[in-house]
């Protein structure tokens, strides 16, 4: 096994703990944390596999923004209420065994498979660069369009949570 | 006259869209205009029935102008004798009908420019020959009848049209299926009935097999062939007088017409082949069974209705045995049936009109308090009860005389049903018309101008018809020797499939 | 697959994983909050099969700007989703789904 | 010959002008112009049928036959039909019967309905009437004597029921009607069997006159292994039996007398109940080729003869003896025509026309003079009272119980001869069924002419209530004195019982002197079915013992009556208690038969129909609406019927849908964790079953 | 025609006239005081952007911006179907009195930017970009199903659409992944190639079937389709009812060009002959037939208990939703051709009914079958008689455009000889049938009770019902035009 192997399991460890934690824990602000814990280690695993940018924007945008303003919302409308505090879980066994069907359904199918091979000579560039690139360039509409995305985004946001104080 | 069935067939529309132009609060205004709008194609249907060419059974008038030609639609109209005896049957009736109608007070302008669209509808389905078209008006009358029945019927009218108009519905989206089958089954594919009927001897036995039963239940729907009756007695009691007349006069007719338009002459292999089971065994079993089930009802209209389903029954035993007289016999009695059927209905509607029940057991004696009604109703009883001289007689006589060189058996059950017809109809008139007067009815009115100048016409209609039948029958003779033709002599296909 | 090399095959283990607790959460909780995790999970299990194609299958950038643009909209998608909770809790002071059920039939 | 036409057509239009504008005419113009306007188009048909008369006389007796056609009516395939009528002796003789017998009862009618308000609908009546009557002796072919056949059905319906105030009336006019139905089904069938048949021999006709060359063609002919013309004579007789009132379609017949005397005379003695045996002799030529059938009406006649004979002897009710008493007569003729003597049939169908019609309207006139009392156990003694009706009525009955030298004695005595010849039981039958008749026949003249009134006795309370109180307007005048009637009524008597004196006269066999006229006249009718009438000169000696035996039974009969009913040495009970009193009874009850077809057919087929009716509404709605049984309950079950039939879910099949609509609307929780779930198990269960 | 990204912005103008108009719908609302005028202001941006798709067409065909969209007749048959359920759907906004004094400026903003989304879903010819459209598209949709802040219904609409909608693309995006990572490629047409090959591999057929049916969750939430269509009637239910119209006309035509474009030119080839054949070893045909089966009878039976009228119309167009798979699942240009041809009627005469029942909402404040009750006998006549040619033209009665548009539905199939499709959807006509007549019943058969407030049309929204209906009973007798254009629109990469 190497450090790399080691590397991966260690990361891939922390990925589906913090993914159970998500999944099984009865505490919403325990389940926001182990979240954290499950992004970083994706985060981690996209280091594993070179792909830098990418990191640093799963760790930028989910940790530093998305786990931020959910455990805003977790404090809103829980910590500071207290109304109610649990994360309940209903029909755990049937979801289980139904999400553990598709498991072994998936799984069993990827056994099989063949994946996509590498080309035979590949030109390596360095993550951040490449994607900046491809950004800028091959992927200039979908960038773009992705910025309209987000003023909407940002724009409904607005309306939904604004107070009504007009009516 | 090159626009003569078109014309025909939209002068009601375009009355329709006059009466809907006209001002709300004059009902006068509208009924009379109603009226109106259908005497052009009457007198068109008159000079139709005088310089329609007897000797043949080609079609005749023919229009054709292209439709939709990316999906080879065309307008094609045009009619041979069967269309042509539908036709005056339907605008014979439609004035009547709207005369009939004069005592309606709710929503008449609605009534009557739904009645004329009806009409439209009626009309094009008989001289349409172009299977889409055809199709398109057959589903035109849905609407028209399912206003007709449930905003203008009685108590139970919204049970009444929503049980006709799923019915009828299911009919036809078999028949659409049939349709466009058939129409990718020739290459170019078509809908033009004309050769849709040439190319009968190409398609393969199977393929006409469910064609046939698909495009079968569809119009046995329409007739209604037992088991496919059930929406019939309700329709009927709940529908307004006018629009039983027309249901039980034209739209039952549809479904014969429908088999020997369509049925016949392009699937003659699938006709040959259960031409007995569906047909005639099925058009005696109505026979029977219908007037049996007409002996239990308690409802005079009810009673009529069933009585329907069983005269309905002569045409398919008569066009099932493929001879000369039955199928000439099935035809004019859809012809008679339309004429008697709508006296009968015209009839209770006068009754109904009065006394606002149709209860047979709540009458008595109506013979010295309406004897000019009485009158008529002895015509119009008689005559469904075929008694020679008058016209379902020759009709059901004929259908008879083809049945028993058919098989005789199924002729001699047939002809047992003079009996029980006859008993219904005696044990109605007896127990309403006859017997110690309802001191409740001593004081009805007999009937009014209005309601003889329905009934009259029809009264000499049956009587002509009875003493010469030949003003109709020579209309469709050709046509129908050259139908039963076609089926007879149809042979399978060797190896070749039909289907592409 | 041999368990000497880490390859593309582990990585899609891991994001099966993650899927299926993804899913599982977004079955079972009721927590309207608890329920949006569960969605960034499954989003991020699909972003690691990109980001590992695009390492070991080819050798372009695709999959990893793929991935961006799942974070990127996972961020959009979870702040109108707060925001419609906030909402939601604003006015019915809850946010337990097995009680927002006015909409059914 | 163009007038022939006219003989059918006047009545018809006396029929149309009196049923539509007749009430007008009578309450403008008055009763009289109705009546008048009525019985002159009958008498003009009468004068007529006459001119054809001379007409054919004139003619070789061979080529007597004068066809009129009015109207090719259908032509369709092989069927060539027209609307025709011809004259030749049989149906001349017919037609001048009809016409000259219902012009008489046009006229008796007069005076017989002087108080009904409807008169103009009764002799629009009489004359549609007579046109179908007429239609169906001088129709050419099978198709339009069907019309007639029918037609005189719908008249007989309705002048039985024409006093349709009264339920009983009608319920009599529809029983009359139905059964009539039955026998002209089978009419049909024998004539569709009969057309196809010949049809197949390339020789497809109905016409009369054509038969007789195309009916050899017949024989050998099979269908389900009988011979074809057996089953056609076969299915027309059970046709007459219906019309002609015998076994065992004959209980409409004193049912019938609910309508007026007039009717009762005209057509229920006179003319209609006779056209089972007109059409029988008219088709000779099928009948004569099938000895089973001839078989089968001479039994049905000789057994329809006895039974009607025996039931007349018990009834009171004056023209229910009469009505049993034509049933009894039909029976004869039908005796001669199973024998094969057609002729002798017919003869005595004349000659029963002229007798019957007598009686009937004698009764009619003394019904009318006793203010619609009917029951003979309340008259008496009128003998005096109504002299002209009481001789009449004598006259005609000593006619029937077959004296010399009335009419009765050559006609009876002729098929008495032949069912002889024929087989000796079937004239035993003959013979006593003739002594029956001279006594109940003589016991209605005693009951009703001699011995004290007694108007106003109380009857015992089995009385025959069907035909009792005909009329209940007219309850309540029995204080009136009874005299003889207007000459309306007694005209038409004399006239009538002149004719049953002298009408016999006209076919005195050869055995008496006589040159037998009448068999002479209908021999070219006849000759082609090949009736034997060559007399039996050796057999001379055994027709005048006949003869005499068949006088003295008769005698024998009114001697007993005379005993029983005048001078009472015996008395009536005696004979009531034979054997218990069973053969009374069931004479009384008329054997019941009109109780077992009530309990056996007719609430057979009513049953049915109500199952039928049901079936129809629960059943068919049901399963053609795709749902079973087992859904219905369910529904039931769920208490969900009510509101299933009344609200109205379209039908069984809408709940079905309706339901499943339902269980989909549960799955549609409104959690969305639910919703997920089945996302995920839609997707799962794709999968396990792509994938594996 | 292979464009790089300066020169695709030539082809791009519909697209840009959109989001400009979006952010200057917003800074007009900002900074002016035309808040009342706005809904015209987006109907003109539409518009211009509709005319700049009209004045395209006919034009060079071919790729933009590096092959992420596709510049063909398909597409701009969409996007002028698309343009059009826009134009109704902000027409009517500004009639509808629900979204009085809501934020216009917000509101109109958002919704041209969804239709960008949608634009982008008709043309998208990469998987990155019909990932990025399909979830502007519904990001945008949860904004505007709960944008009535004040209605409890709106949120929770908004909250299960966008849980929904999440694990659907969730699943869609791990579908696509699995995808990419048998073929590396993105783009739908390298994509078609390499699949043949990867297909042919054995072990690969199981792993390409869970592919493609996660792929399918995502675009056939979109388009409502057993069994991802449960989001679909309690959104339509909670959200605004123009917007509920949008969805249900706009948001199911995107997601089916999407699913053509995606399916066509990448899990099937072209025959040669007018029909297509799928691609080996993926039973999706036999798959989607059912899931078209299920997803028509599933919709009409549920519909049949529906009270509420806007409920009642979310479960029909699921209905529809399987009606149109048919014409997807037969494989054959006649089926697209007949699909193409429906989503142009089902526009008219569903947005038709939107209309009519805004109309009726706006005037009693419900929308339930009650509030129909007697319409014809209260005023509301020609009202109650468009929403009946509209209601029969869904159950697919002729003479209207509905049944046109079955009939090449059924054509299609029959064509192909699916009988058994065939038949389940002519039951299913008969089916939805009885629904549509409940509401027609309510109008016309039954009498209204006091108290019924009378229904007047006004301008705005019977100019619109009318144009509507014009369109439904013209092209109910004569449909020459549409199916011509539906023709020429069968032009699209990979064909």
């Amino acid at each position: 096994m190497t450090a790399a192997d080691a590397m991966f399991l260690a990361l891939a460890a922390t990925a589906v703990i913090g993914a159970a934690g998500v999944a099984f824990s009865r505490h919403i602000l325990y389940s926001a944390l182990s979240l954290m814990v499950a992004l970083f280690g994706v985060a981690g695993l996209f280091v594993t596999l070179s792909a830098d940018f990418v990191a640093g924007v799963q760790v930028l945008i989910y940790v530093g923004g998305v786990l931020v303003i959910t455990l805003f919302a977790v404090m809103l409308t829980q910590g500071i209420q207290n109304v109610e505090v649990s994360n309940r879980a209903v029909g755990s066994v049937a979801a289980g065994l139904l999400t553990a069907g598709l498991f072994v359904v998936l799984l069993r199918a990827m056994s099989s498979a063949q994946w996509v091979k590498p080309p035979a000579d590949v030109p390596t560039q360095t993550s951040t660069y490449g994607i900046g690139n491809a950004l800028l360039g091959q992927y200039v509409l979908p960038f773009e369009v992705a910025s309209l995305v987000l003023l909407a985004v940002l724009v409904g946001a607005v309306v939904l949570t604004r107070k009504e104080t007009a009516e | 006259m090159e626009y003569l069935l078109t014309s025909m067939t939209f002068l009601p529309l375009l009355g329709a869209l006059v009466v809907l132009a006209l001002p709300r609060d004059n009902a006068t205004l509208v009924r009379w205009t109603s009226l109106v709008a259908t005497v052009p194609s009457l007198l068109l249907g008159l000079w139709l029935f005088e310089n329609f060419d007897r000797s043949v059974g080609t079609m005749q008038f023919v229009e054709r102008y292209s439709w939709i030609p990316a999906f080879n639609v065309q307008y094609i109209m045009g009619v041979d004798g069967l269309s042509v005896s539908m036709l005056l049957l339907t605008v014979l009736l439609s004035p009547l009908c709207v005369l009939a109608s004069f005592g309606i007070e709710k929503g008449v302008k609605g009534y009557f420019a739904l009645f004329l669209l009806l009409e439209t509808g009626m009309l094009g389905v008989f001289a349409a020959l172009d299977f889409f078209l055809f199709f398109i008006f057959w589903e035109l009358m849905l609407l028209p009848m399912y206003f007709l029945i449930g905003i203008w019927g009685g108590p139970r009218r919204e049970y009444a049209a929503i049980k006709f108009f799923l019915y009828t519905l299911i009919g036809s989206v078999l028949m659409l299926v049939a349709m466009l089958a058939l129409y990718f089954a020739n290459t170019p594919h078509t809908f033009d009935m004309l050769v849709l009927m040439e190319r009968a001897p190409t398609y393969a036995r199977g393929f006409q097999a469910w064609a046939w039963i698909a495009l079968f239940i569809g119009f046995a729907i329409k007739i209604p062939a037992f088991p496919f009756h059930t929406w019939l007695p309700d329709a009927h009691v709940e529908a307004p007088t006018a629009i039983s007349v027309i249901l039980a006069g034209v739209l039952l007719k549809m479904g014969t017409y429908g088999i020997l338009r369509v049925c016949y002459p392009i699937f003659p292999l699938a006709t040959q082949q259960y031409a007995f089971w569906a047909l005639a065994a099925l058009g005696c079993w109505n026979i029977v069974y219908g007037a049996l089930c007409a002996m239990a009802q308690k409802d005079m209209k009810s009673l009529v209705a069933y009585s329907s389903i069983s005269h309905m029954g002569y045409v398919m035993l008569g066009m099932a045995t493929l001879t000369p007289q039955g199928m000439n016999g099935a035809v004019l009695q859809m012809f008679n049936h339309g004429t008697v059927t709508a006296m009968l209905f015209l009839l209770v509607g006068v009754i109904y009109d009065r006394a606002h029940h149709r209860n047979i057991d709540g009458f008595g004696g109506l013979a010295s308090v309406m004897p000019v009604y009485t009158g008529f109703v002895t015509i119009a009883f008689f005559a469904a009860l075929g008694l020679p001289g008058l016209s379902a007689f020759i009709s059901e006589v004929l259908v008879l005389l083809g049945t028993w060189q058919y098989s005789q058996p199924l002729a001699i059950t047939a002809a047992s049903a003079v009996v029980l017809t006859a008993g219904y109809m005696l044990w109605m008139l007896q127990r309403v018309w006859l017997g110690p007067v309802n001191e409740k009815y001593v004081a009805l009115p007999d009937l009014s101008w209005r309601e003889i100048v329905t009934l009259a016409p029809l009264a000499v209609i049956v009587i002509v018809l009875g003493v010469y039948p030949h003003a109709v029958l020579d209309l469709f003779g050709p046509t129908l020797v050259a139908l039963g033709d076609t089926v007879s002599s149809a042979a399978p296909v060797v190896a070749q499939a039909a289907l592409r | 697959m041999s368990m000497t090399t880490v390859g593309l095959a582990h990585y899609l283990v891991v994001s099966v994983v993650l899927l299926c607790l993804g899913l599982y959460c977004v079955l079972t909780r009721r927590n309207a909050i608890g329920v949006l995790m569960g969605i960034e999970l499954i989003l991020n299990s699909a972003g690691i099969n990109f980001v590992a194609v695009s390492r070991y299958g080819s050798a372009g950038f695709d999959g990893q700007v793929f991935a961006v643009f799942i974070i990127m909209l996972a961020a959009a998608e979870s702040a109108i989703g707060l925001a419609v909770v906030l909402g939601i809790y604003r006015r019915m002071r809850a946010i337990d789904t097995s009680r927002l059920t006015t909409l059914q039939g | 010959m163009q007038a022939i036409r006219w003989i059918v057509l006047l009545p018809l239009i006396g029929a149309a002008i009196n049923l539509t504008l007749g009430s007008r005419i009578q309450r403008s113009a008055g009763r009289a112009a109705v009546a008048v306007f009525g019985s002159g188009m009958a008498l003009a048909s009468f004068a007529i049928a006459v001119t054809g008369f001379m007409r054919l006389r004139t003619l070789e007796p061979e080529s007597r036959l004068l066809v009129d056609t009015v109207l090719p009516w259908l032509h369709v395939g092989t069927l060539d039909i027209s609307i025709a009528f011809q004259l030749d002796p049989l149906s001349a003789v017919m037609a001048l019967v009809v016409s000259g017998v219902g012009s008489l009862i046009h006229i008796y009618s007069y005076g017989y309905m002087d108080e009904d308000p409807a008169l103009w609908r009764f002799f629009g009546l009489l004359n549609l009437f007579l046109f179908a009557m007429l239609t169906l002796v001088l129709g050419d072919n099978i198709l339009v004597m069907f019309v007639g056949w029918e037609g005189v059905g719908l008249c007989s319906w309705a002048l039985i029921g024409f006093w349709y105030k009264d339920h009983a009336n009608t319920a009599a006019a529809n029983k009359a009607f139905l059964f009539n139905r039955i026998g002209d089904f089978a009419f049909l069938c024998g004539m569709m069997l009969l057309f196809w048949t010949l049809s197949g021999l390339g020789h497809a006709t109905l016409v009369f006159r054509e038969l007789g060359a195309v009916a050899p063609l017949l024989e050998g002919q099979l269908l389900w292994g009988v011979p074809v013309v057996t089953l056609v004579t076969l299915a027309l007789f059970i046709g007459a039996t219906g019309k002609s009132a015998q076994i065992p379609l004959y209980v409409w017949l004193p049912d019938a007398m609910a309508g007026p005397t007039p009717v009762s005379a005209l057509i229920h003695a006179a003319t209609m109940v006779t056209a089972g045996v007109y059409m029988v002799s008219r088709l000779h030529c099928l009948f004569s080729m099938a000895p089973v059938t001839l078989d089968v009406i001479a039994v049905t006649g000789a057994a329809t003869a006895l039974m009607a004979a025996t039931i007349a002897l018990t009834q009171n009710d004056i023209k229910k003896v009469l009505a049993y008493s034509t049933v009894s007569q039909l029976g004869y003729m039908f005796v001669a025509l199973g024998c094969g003597a057609y002729a002798a049939g017919v003869f005595h169908l004349v000659t029963h026309a002229f007798f019957k019609a007598c009686l009937f309207l004698g009764a009619g006139s003394v019904i009318h003079a006793c203010h619609h009392e009917q029951d003979m156990r309340r008259m008496g003694g009128l003998r005096t009272k109504m002299p002209l009706t009481f001789w009449t009525f004598l006259i005609s009955t000593m006619a029937i119980a077959g004296l010399p030298p009335l009419a009765g004695f050559f006609s009876k005595d002729e098929i008495l001869w032949k069912a002889f010849q024929r087989e000796p039981l079937l004239w035993g039958v003959g013979l006593v069924t003739a002594g029956l008749t001279a006594f109940y026949m003589f016991r209605q003249v005693f009951l009703v002419f001699f011995g004290e009134s007694r108007a106003g006795a109380s009857v015992e309370a089995h009385a025959d209530h069907s035909a009792a109180g005909a009329h209940d307007d007219h309850h309540g005048h029995h204080a009136h004195e009874v005299h003889e009637s207007a000459a309306a009524i007694t005209l038409p008597l004399v006239l009538l019982a002149i004719g049953a004196l002298t009408a016999g006269w006209l076919g005195i066999p050869s055995a008496l002197g006589g040159s037998n006229l009448f068999t002479e006249w209908l021999a070219p009718v006849f000759a082609a079915g090949g009736e034997h009438h060559a007399e039996a000169h050796e057999g001379l000696e055994l027709e005048y013992a006949l003869m005499a035996v068949s006088v003295l039974v008769a005698l024998g009969g009114i001697t007993l009556a005379y005993l029983v009913y005048l001078r009472k040495s015996l008395s009536a009970d005696t004979f009531s208690r034979i054997a218990r009193g069973v053969p009374y009874r069931l004479s009384f009850n008329k054997y019941y038969v009109d109780e077992i077809y009530y309990g056996t057919v007719l609430a057979g087929t009513l049953a049915l129909s109500r199952a039928l009716g049901w079936f129809d509404k629960v059943v068919i709605d049901g399963v053609v609406n795709g749902a079973a049984a087992s859904v219905r309950a369910v529904a039931f079950l769920g208490g969900g019927i009510d509101k299933f039939v009344v609200d109205g879910l379209v039908n069984f099949t809408a709940h079905v849908f309706d339901s499943a609509g339902g269980a989909l609307r549960l799955v549609q929780t409104g959690n969305i964790n639910a919703y997920v779930y089945v996302l995920l198990i839609g997707v799962t269960a794709v999968l396990m079953a792509g994938a594996w | 025609m292979d464009l790089s990204n300066a020169d695709s912005l030539a082809y791009h103008v519909p697209e840009l006239v959109l989001a400009g108009g979006s952010i200057v719908v917003l800074l007009l609302d900002l900074f002016t005081r035309l808040k009342a005028r706005l809904g015209e202001v987006a109907l003109l941006v539409v518009a211009t952007s509709v005319l700049a798709v009209g004045f395209g067409a006919g034009a060079d065909q071919g790729y933009l911006f590096n092959r992420m969209v596709a510049l063909d007749s398909f597409a701009l048959f969409f996007k002028l179907l698309l343009g059009f359920a826009a134009l109704g759907a902000i027409w009517m906004s500004t009639g509808s009195r629900e979204l009085d004094g809501e934020h216009p400026g917000e509101y109109y903003s958002i919704l041209l930017a969804s239709t960008v989304g949608m634009f982008y879903m008709a043309s998208a010819t990469n998987l990155l970009t019909a990932y990025l459209a399909l979830e502007f598209v519904s990001l945008t949709s949860y904004i505007l199903a709960g944008f009535l802040r004040h209605r409890a219904r709106g949120a929770e609409a908004s909250l299960k659409y966008l849980i929904y909608g999440g694990v659907a693309s969730g699943a869609m995006l791990y579908g696509f992944s699995l995808l990419y990572a048998l073929t590396g490629t993105l783009d739908f047409i390298e994509l078609g190639h390499r699949l043949s090959t990867v297909a042919a591999v054995p072990g690969n057929g199981a792993i390409l079937f869970i592919a493609v049916v996660l792929s399918l969750a995502g675009i056939g939430y979109k388009i409502a389709m057993v069994p991802f269509h449960q989001w679909s009637p309690d959104v339509y239910e909670g959200a605004p009812l123009p917007i509920t119209a949008f969805l249900a006309v706009g948001s199911k035509a995107a997601g089916m060009a999407l699913l053509i474009r995606f399916f066509y030119p990448a899990l099937s080839s072209p025959a040669g002959d007018g029909t297509w054949i799928a691609l080996h070893g993926v039973g999706w045909p036999a798959l989607m037939s059912v899931v078209a089966m299920a997803t028509m009878t599933v919709g009409n039976l549920t519909a049949l208990r529906q009270q509420n009228v806007k409920r009642l119309l979310a479960y029909s167009s699921i209905a529809h939703a399987g009606y149109m798979l048919m014409g997807f699942v037969v494989l054959s240009d006649a089926g697209l051709r007949a699909i193409l041809f429906y989503t142009v009627v089902y526009y008219l005469m569903n947005l038709g009914a939107f209309a009519v029942l805004l109309l009726v909402v706006n005037q009693t404040g419900r929308e339930d079958i009650e509030a129909f009750r007697g319409l014809a006998w209260r005023g509301g006549a020609p009202a109650a008689i468009a929403m009946l040619i509209f209601l029969f033209s869904l159950a697919g009665l002729p003479p209207f455009a509905g049944f046109i548009g079955k009939a090449y539905l059924f054509a299609a199939v029959i064509e192909q000889k699916m009988w058994l499709l065939a038949f389940v959807a002519a039951a299913n006509s008969v089916v939805g049938l009885y629904y549509y007549a409940r509401v027609a019943r309510a109008m016309f058969l039954d009498q209204p009770l006091a108290g019924d407030p009378e229904i007047a049309v006004d301008l705005s929204n019977g100019l619109l019902i009318g144009m509507l209906l014009a369109g439904t009973l013209v092209f109910g007798l004569w449909w020459t035009p549409i199916v011509n254009f539906a023709d020429r629109s069968l032009v699209f990469f990979g064909n």
